[in-house]
């Protein structure tokens, strides 16, 4: 921990640790750089990619992409937080540090909506190509949630429509690479947000 | 006039009812005179073992050979009913694990799991059916030739049992495709399942499954798309 | 939800003629079905091209066809895929030249469910999650919920933990051989497989009341301690698991043709694995030492002694070889914590609907697969506000685009298989 | 007319249709055998529910397949989709022709029966191929191609260890194959490197495990027969078993005597009790080999379709050739 404050005193920040992760959150534009550094560093060590997981804190707060690191050289873990902009979700990808960040990457891009820039295959990996919602957002509502918000009535579940070729002409154009399209994605119509918000913004953790 | 279960009485009454009040509209033809001693029905029958029934009707010697033809085709069915070799989550493991040393339902004629649905009479779906799964689902079934059965495994298939609430989960089997027989659990057991094929052979035997109703209905897409909530 | 008008909605192409379909297509912007250059028999060639513009440059990359290559989709029902993987093949002769794995037949959407439902009842809804290996998923959300709850489980339980995990590694890596060689077309190993299977089962029964989902784990310890019955039948269950694991080694491990099939095939270099995250007893097939019971001791494991064990070549034979030597060492440890079992509660005392602190754990076991593991996030509320787990297996799958091209559409299952993933952990 | 020409047609058709009749039985039998072995060399107790010890069972099996309904795939093509199931059926059924079941019991003893029965035997691989072109599917086609290249790899070593077999008895009939056998002892002893030669191919040549690569379950779903059904699959699956009968009685034929007991054959065993003497010789040594293929395929694994081919040029074909050449020295120098 010591050394990741000698090593990135400007960009980490908000260092925090128990008793076996240490905590650190880096900017979006020094993620690349300052992972490449972990890994290659022999101080650190940090050879190894043991997740990449996405988080939503909520209507209004941002998204967060966390990193977690293994290395042989310190016993604990590392935690990396990347912090992305909600309305425009984009943070570089580490696919080329990592090979196997890709799987973790369209996972993130399936289920939250955020786009990699950088990662050559960045398509649905769970959905079926053409669903429309990311459902681990935290406005995307299951069915007896929906029933108990004030947002009731409002079913955000979209089906795969997959015969459905119409849908392709009007949503694709020409470049598919951000598909669909991140800000133009509303999972619960317009008009229930006013209420519906209150339900799904839940207050954010320390 | 006595009612009769007789036609030859039956015919003479009728003319003689007509003649007598004048409602036939065209001069009935010459009356059929039927020699006493001729032959009676019962006579002609007799040989064939055919004798009426009180409420109407014939039941014979002859009449075994349709009926119980239907009754082999249907004994051999039951007691050769070849799963196909499809499993999608959990249940698929006891299901394999009913095929093992252990609970062997070869011993019922249902082993040869075969790979190709063109070859299989009975679907066990054993797992979660999501809505991404359900179009090769039911392509598989669709692709299975008459007769067969379809048995749907676990909660999860019958009903989406823990996984109900998710978005992206069908919520029982029997939205998409027609289904036979119900094996509850969570996995279920193999003994229960193997409880649930026993009860699809007392199915077929009767002629009760699906397929029958599915002939009769007659061949038809199953609207898998609309059916999801 | 989108409304689907039925007036414009193109129907189910199986249900057009093609000439239609060709006319509608069009309309549509895309392009026609047996758009292939030149060949006379292109349309039979292109079936499986998705039917939408391709995506990305990789999707583009895969799904161009050259002469001579032909698409093969297996799955996602397919005799040897384990469950719902479904395989696009690109195929010259028999000669695989790349492959593209798509998933999500069985995604149920466990991670949302979780984090609707509170922090005991995620632990039954991680069970279906890797259903060979249904302790482990229950392990690591345990652990990191006791360490947001800021709670330690007895020791006796931490000791049942270890032994049921241990159990249940010794039948998943037991079942591994059987669909090897099954996928191999050998008929009788997995026969074997699953007799101790189900000893192992019926054992794991005894003791938490269900066969496949065990449903075992609690926060802050364990459900049940161990009964009578779990013991009697651990003490027969241990006299004859080894013949049935060596019935399996006498078929497989010697046989001409399995050494002919498996050696020097899909070789995975420690460098290559690292980089694509493979962990688990893939990785420590291909010579790379990391064992999260060695690396990040939990539960009771630095009270146990046991080596990381490695193999050095990488190959599908080295990955058998591995998973019997485990099922061993497993056995091994399973002797040492039955030894050293101290007495005291199975079950800390925690209250019915738990609401830790807000703050964030992490927890991570070497499940049969590899690192498994579960990062949890807390608001303060009952329910997990964010709960994130990565599947050894999914990622273990990565490596298959990678080792394939080069080798024959028979290789495809026997790589696949010495992999040893499960569907259930891999689409969540 | 001729009246004993009339004869000789006359039971050349009945023999012929006697046989093809009987195929079917003996499928039946081979498929029961093959159901309940494996099963009890798994540890399980195998079909038990139909008939005394669920003897039927395999009956059943064949009488439900005729029960079926019969799909043809929409693009399939509809005439030599049908088609294909005859020729395979008939290319294993017709080559019982030839086989002497007991002395005098044998349908057709053509003075060519070896080149016969190789040359029908032959056919079977278009049927299979005609089978995985028609049906319009991508596992039919691979493995239509596979059992191509497969069968026309593994009769070039059959034929040719057979041929040594010939030079040794100096007939192509296998009535004088036998009797050459009971004067001289079985041919296995002369060739002991054509009868394994003899016995690999020719699993390979029927598609038995571990060469069970044209309808290998694991890897391209059942290979040719994917898309049928019915009784259509019913032929290709009463086919195989039929090969199998087949292969085994030819094996029994060439090298182990026919249905010469071990011992010098009693000479005052004449007409009826001769022919049952035979028969029980001959269906003894036949089933052991289809045991021995049973067991074959619940032990072994399938090998790699580049491994077979290598077995086939690189191995079987010199060895084969060796043994022809030491043959034909033999021959040729001992005046056999």
């Amino acid at each position: 921990m010591r050394l990741l404050v000698e090593r990135f005193p400007e960009t980490a920040r908000d260092l925090w640790t128990d008793e076996d992760t240490v905590e650190v959150q880096l900017p979006r534009d020094a993620v690349v750089e300052t992972l490449r550094t972990l890994r290659d560093d022999p101080e650190f060590g940090f050879f190894m990619l043991a997740d990449a997981a996405a988080v939503d804190y909520g209507i209004g707060h941002h998204f967060e992409v966390v990193y977690h690191l293994f290395s042989d050289r310190h016993p604990a873990w590392l935690r990396v937080r990347v912090p992305v902009e909600r309305a425009n979700p984009r943070t570089p990808s580490v696919t080329s540090l990592w090979t196997g960040a890709m799987f973790h990457e369209r996972e993130m891009y399936d289920m939250m909506g955020i786009v990699f820039e950088g990662n050559r295959d960045l398509r649905r990996i769970y959905m079926s190509p053409d669903y429309r919602s990311f459902p681990q957002r935290k406005d995307f509502l299951l069915p007896d949630d929906a029933a108990d918000s004030s947002a009731a009535g409002v079913n955000p579940l979209e089906r795969p429509e997959t015969w459905d070729l119409t849908t392709f002409s009007r949503e694709l154009t020409s470049s598919a690479a951000t598909y669909p399209p991140p800000d133009t994605q509303v999972d619960v119509p317009a008009e229930a947000y006013p209420h519906g918000q209150e339900s799904a913004d839940k207050s954010r953790p320390a | 006039m006595a009612l009769t279960n007789d036609p030859r009485e039956a015919a003479r009454g009728r003319a003689d009812n007509e003649a007598a009040q004048g409602t036939a509209l065209v001069t009935s033809p010459a009356r059929i005179e039927i020699p006493d001693s001729a032959p009676s029905d019962d006579d002609l029958l007799a040989p064939f073992g055919m004798e009426e029934h009180p409420t109407g009707g014939f039941h014979g010697l002859l009449e075994v050979i349709p009926t119980k033809a239907d009754l082999v085709i249907d004994l051999i069915r039951a007691n050769s009913l070849w799963p196909l070799l499809s499993g999608l989550s959990c249940c698929a493991i006891e299901m394999m694990s009913t095929a093992t040393s252990k609970n062997d339902i070869d011993r019922f004629g249902m082993f040869p799991f075969r790979a190709s649905p063109r070859q299989a009479d009975v679907l066990i779906v054993a797992g979660t059916l999501t809505t991404k799964m359900a179009g090769p689902l039911v392509r598989l079934w669709e692709q299975m030739p008459e007769p067969k059965w379809c048995v749907a495994m676990g909660t999860c298939t019958t009903s989406g049992g823990r996984f109900k609430r998710s978005y992206s989960v069908v919520q029982g089997v029997d939205r998409v495709m027609p289904v036979d027989v119900y094996v509850p659990g969570c996995p279920p057991r193999p003994e229960g399942l193997i409880y649930g094929l026993l009860k699809l052979r007392e199915l077929v035997m009767a002629r009760r499954g699906q397929w029958r109703t599915y002939v009769d209905r007659g061949p038809q897409r199953v609207a898998w798309e609309g059916d999801v909530r | 939800m989108t409304a689907v008008d039925p007036e414009t909605r193109i129907p189910d192409p199986i249900d057009l003629d093609r000439g239609e379909e060709a006319r509608l297509r069009a309309a549509a912007g895309l392009a026609p079905p047996s758009a292939a250059a030149g060949s006379e028999y292109a349309g039979f060639e292109l079936v499986g091209v998705p039917d939408r513009p391709l995506q990305t440059e990789r999707e583009r990359e895969m799904y161009t066809l050259e002469e001579g290559e032909m698409l093969l989709n297996m799955g996602p029902q397919h005799p040897s895929t384990h469950g719902v993987l479904r395989l696009v093949v690109k195929i010259r002769g028999e000669m695989v030249t790349d492959l593209d794995p798509v998933f999500g037949y069985l995604h149920r959407g466990i991670e949302k469910l979780c984090e609707n439902a509170t922090y005991t009842t995620v632990l039954t809804y991680v069970d279906p999650m890797d259903y060979l290996a249904s302790m482990h998923n229950e392990h690591a959300p345990a652990i990191a919920f006791e360490k947001l709850f800021g709670i330690q489980a007895p020791r006796r339980a931490e000791y049942i933990r270890a032994l049921v995990v241990e159990l249940n590694r010794v039948f998943s890596h037991g079942l591994m051989i059987g669909f090897l060689a099954l996928d191999m077309g050998g008929l009788t190993p997995i026969l074997y497989s699953f007799i101790n299977r189900d000893d192992v089962v019926e054992l794991l029964a005894a003791i938490s009341g269900q066969r496949m989902l065990f449903n075992f784990f609690r926060v802050g310890g364990v459900n049940w301690d161990v009964n009578d019955e779990f013991l009697s039948r651990l003490g027969t269950w241990h006299g004859t698991v080894m013949k049935s694991i060596g019935d399996n080694e006498k078929l497989i491990t010697e046989n001409e043709i399995f050494k002919g099939r498996t050696r020097g095939m899909g070789i995975l270099s420690g460098k290559q694995a690292i980089a694509y995250g493979v962990t688990g007893p893939n990785l420590r097939a291909s010579g790379v030492p990391f064992d999260v019971r060695k690396a990040h001791p939990y539960s009771i494991y630095d009270e146990l002694e046991f080596d990381v064990i490695t193999q050095q070549s990488g190959d599908v034979y080295a990955r058998y070889l591995q998973r019997i030597d485990e099922i061993k060492q497993s056995l091994h440890l399973i002797d040492q914590i039955m030894d050293k079992m101290p007495h005291g509660p199975v079950q800390a005392q925690v209250p019915g609907i738990i609401r830790p602190k807000p703050g964030r754990a992490y927890g991570a076991v070497e499940s049969p697969r590899g690192l498994y593991s579960v990062y949890a996030i807390s608001d303060g509320g009952p329910t997990p506000y964010r709960f994130r787990m990565r599947d050894p297996s999914f990622i273990s799958l990565q490596v298959m685009p990678m080792l394939m091209p080069g080798h024959l559409i028979a290789d495809t299952m026997a790589i696949m298989a010495s992999l040893d993933p499960v569907m259930g952990g891999v689409d969540k | 007319m001729d009246f004993s020409l009339l004869l000789g047609l006359g039971r050349f058709v009945l023999a012929t249709t006697l046989l093809l009749l009987l195929t079917i039985p003996t499928a039946f039998v081979v498929i029961q055998l093959e159901l309940k072995v494996i099963a009890l060399m798994q540890l399980r107790l195998g079909p038990n529910r139909v008939g005394p010890r669920g003897l039927f069972q395999s009956t059943i099996h064949g009488f439900k397949v005729l029960a079926k309904e019969d799909t043809v795939p929409d693009q399939a093509d509809r005439a030599t989709f049908t088609l294909a199931p005859w020729m395979v059926y008939m290319a294993a059924a017709m080559s019982m022709l030839v086989i002497p079941f007991a002395p005098g019991f044998v349908a057709a003893d053509f003075n060519i029966g070896v080149v016969y029965f190789f040359a029908i035997l032959g056919l079977s691989v278009v049927g299979l191929l005609v089978a995985g072109w028609s049906s319009y599917n991508k596992y039919s086609l691979l493995g239509g191609l596979r059992s191509a290249a497969q069968m026309v790899s593994y009769e070039i070593p059959l034929t040719l260890s057979v041929v040594g077999v010939v030079l040794l008895t100096g007939s192509l009939s296998f009535s004088q194959i036998i009797a050459h056998q009971l004067a001289h002892g079985w041919n296995v002893w002369w060739q002991l490197l054509g009868f394994p030669i003899f016995f690999i191919a020719s699993t390979a040549e029927i598609n038995r495990a571990p060469f069970d690569l044209v309808e290998a379950d694991s890897e391209i779903v059942a290979g040719p027969f994917t898309e049928y059904s019915g009784m259509r699959f019913g032929f290709f699956f009463f086919a195989e078993y039929v090969a199998l009968f087949i292969m085994s009685a030819i094996l029994v034929t060439l090298f182990f005597g026919g249905y010469l007991a071990p011992w010098p054959f009693p000479a005052q065993l004449g007409g009826f009790i001769g022919i049952l003497y035979g028969l029980l010789w001959f269906f003894a040594k036949t089933y052991f080999f289809i045991f021995v293929a049973i067991w074959m395929r619940t032990t072994l694994p399938r090998i790699r379709v580049d491994q077979l081919m290598g077995v086939a040029w690189k191995v079987l074909l010199p060895l084969s050739l060796i043994n022809l050449f030491l043959t034909a020295i033999a021959v040729v120098a001992f005046k056999l």
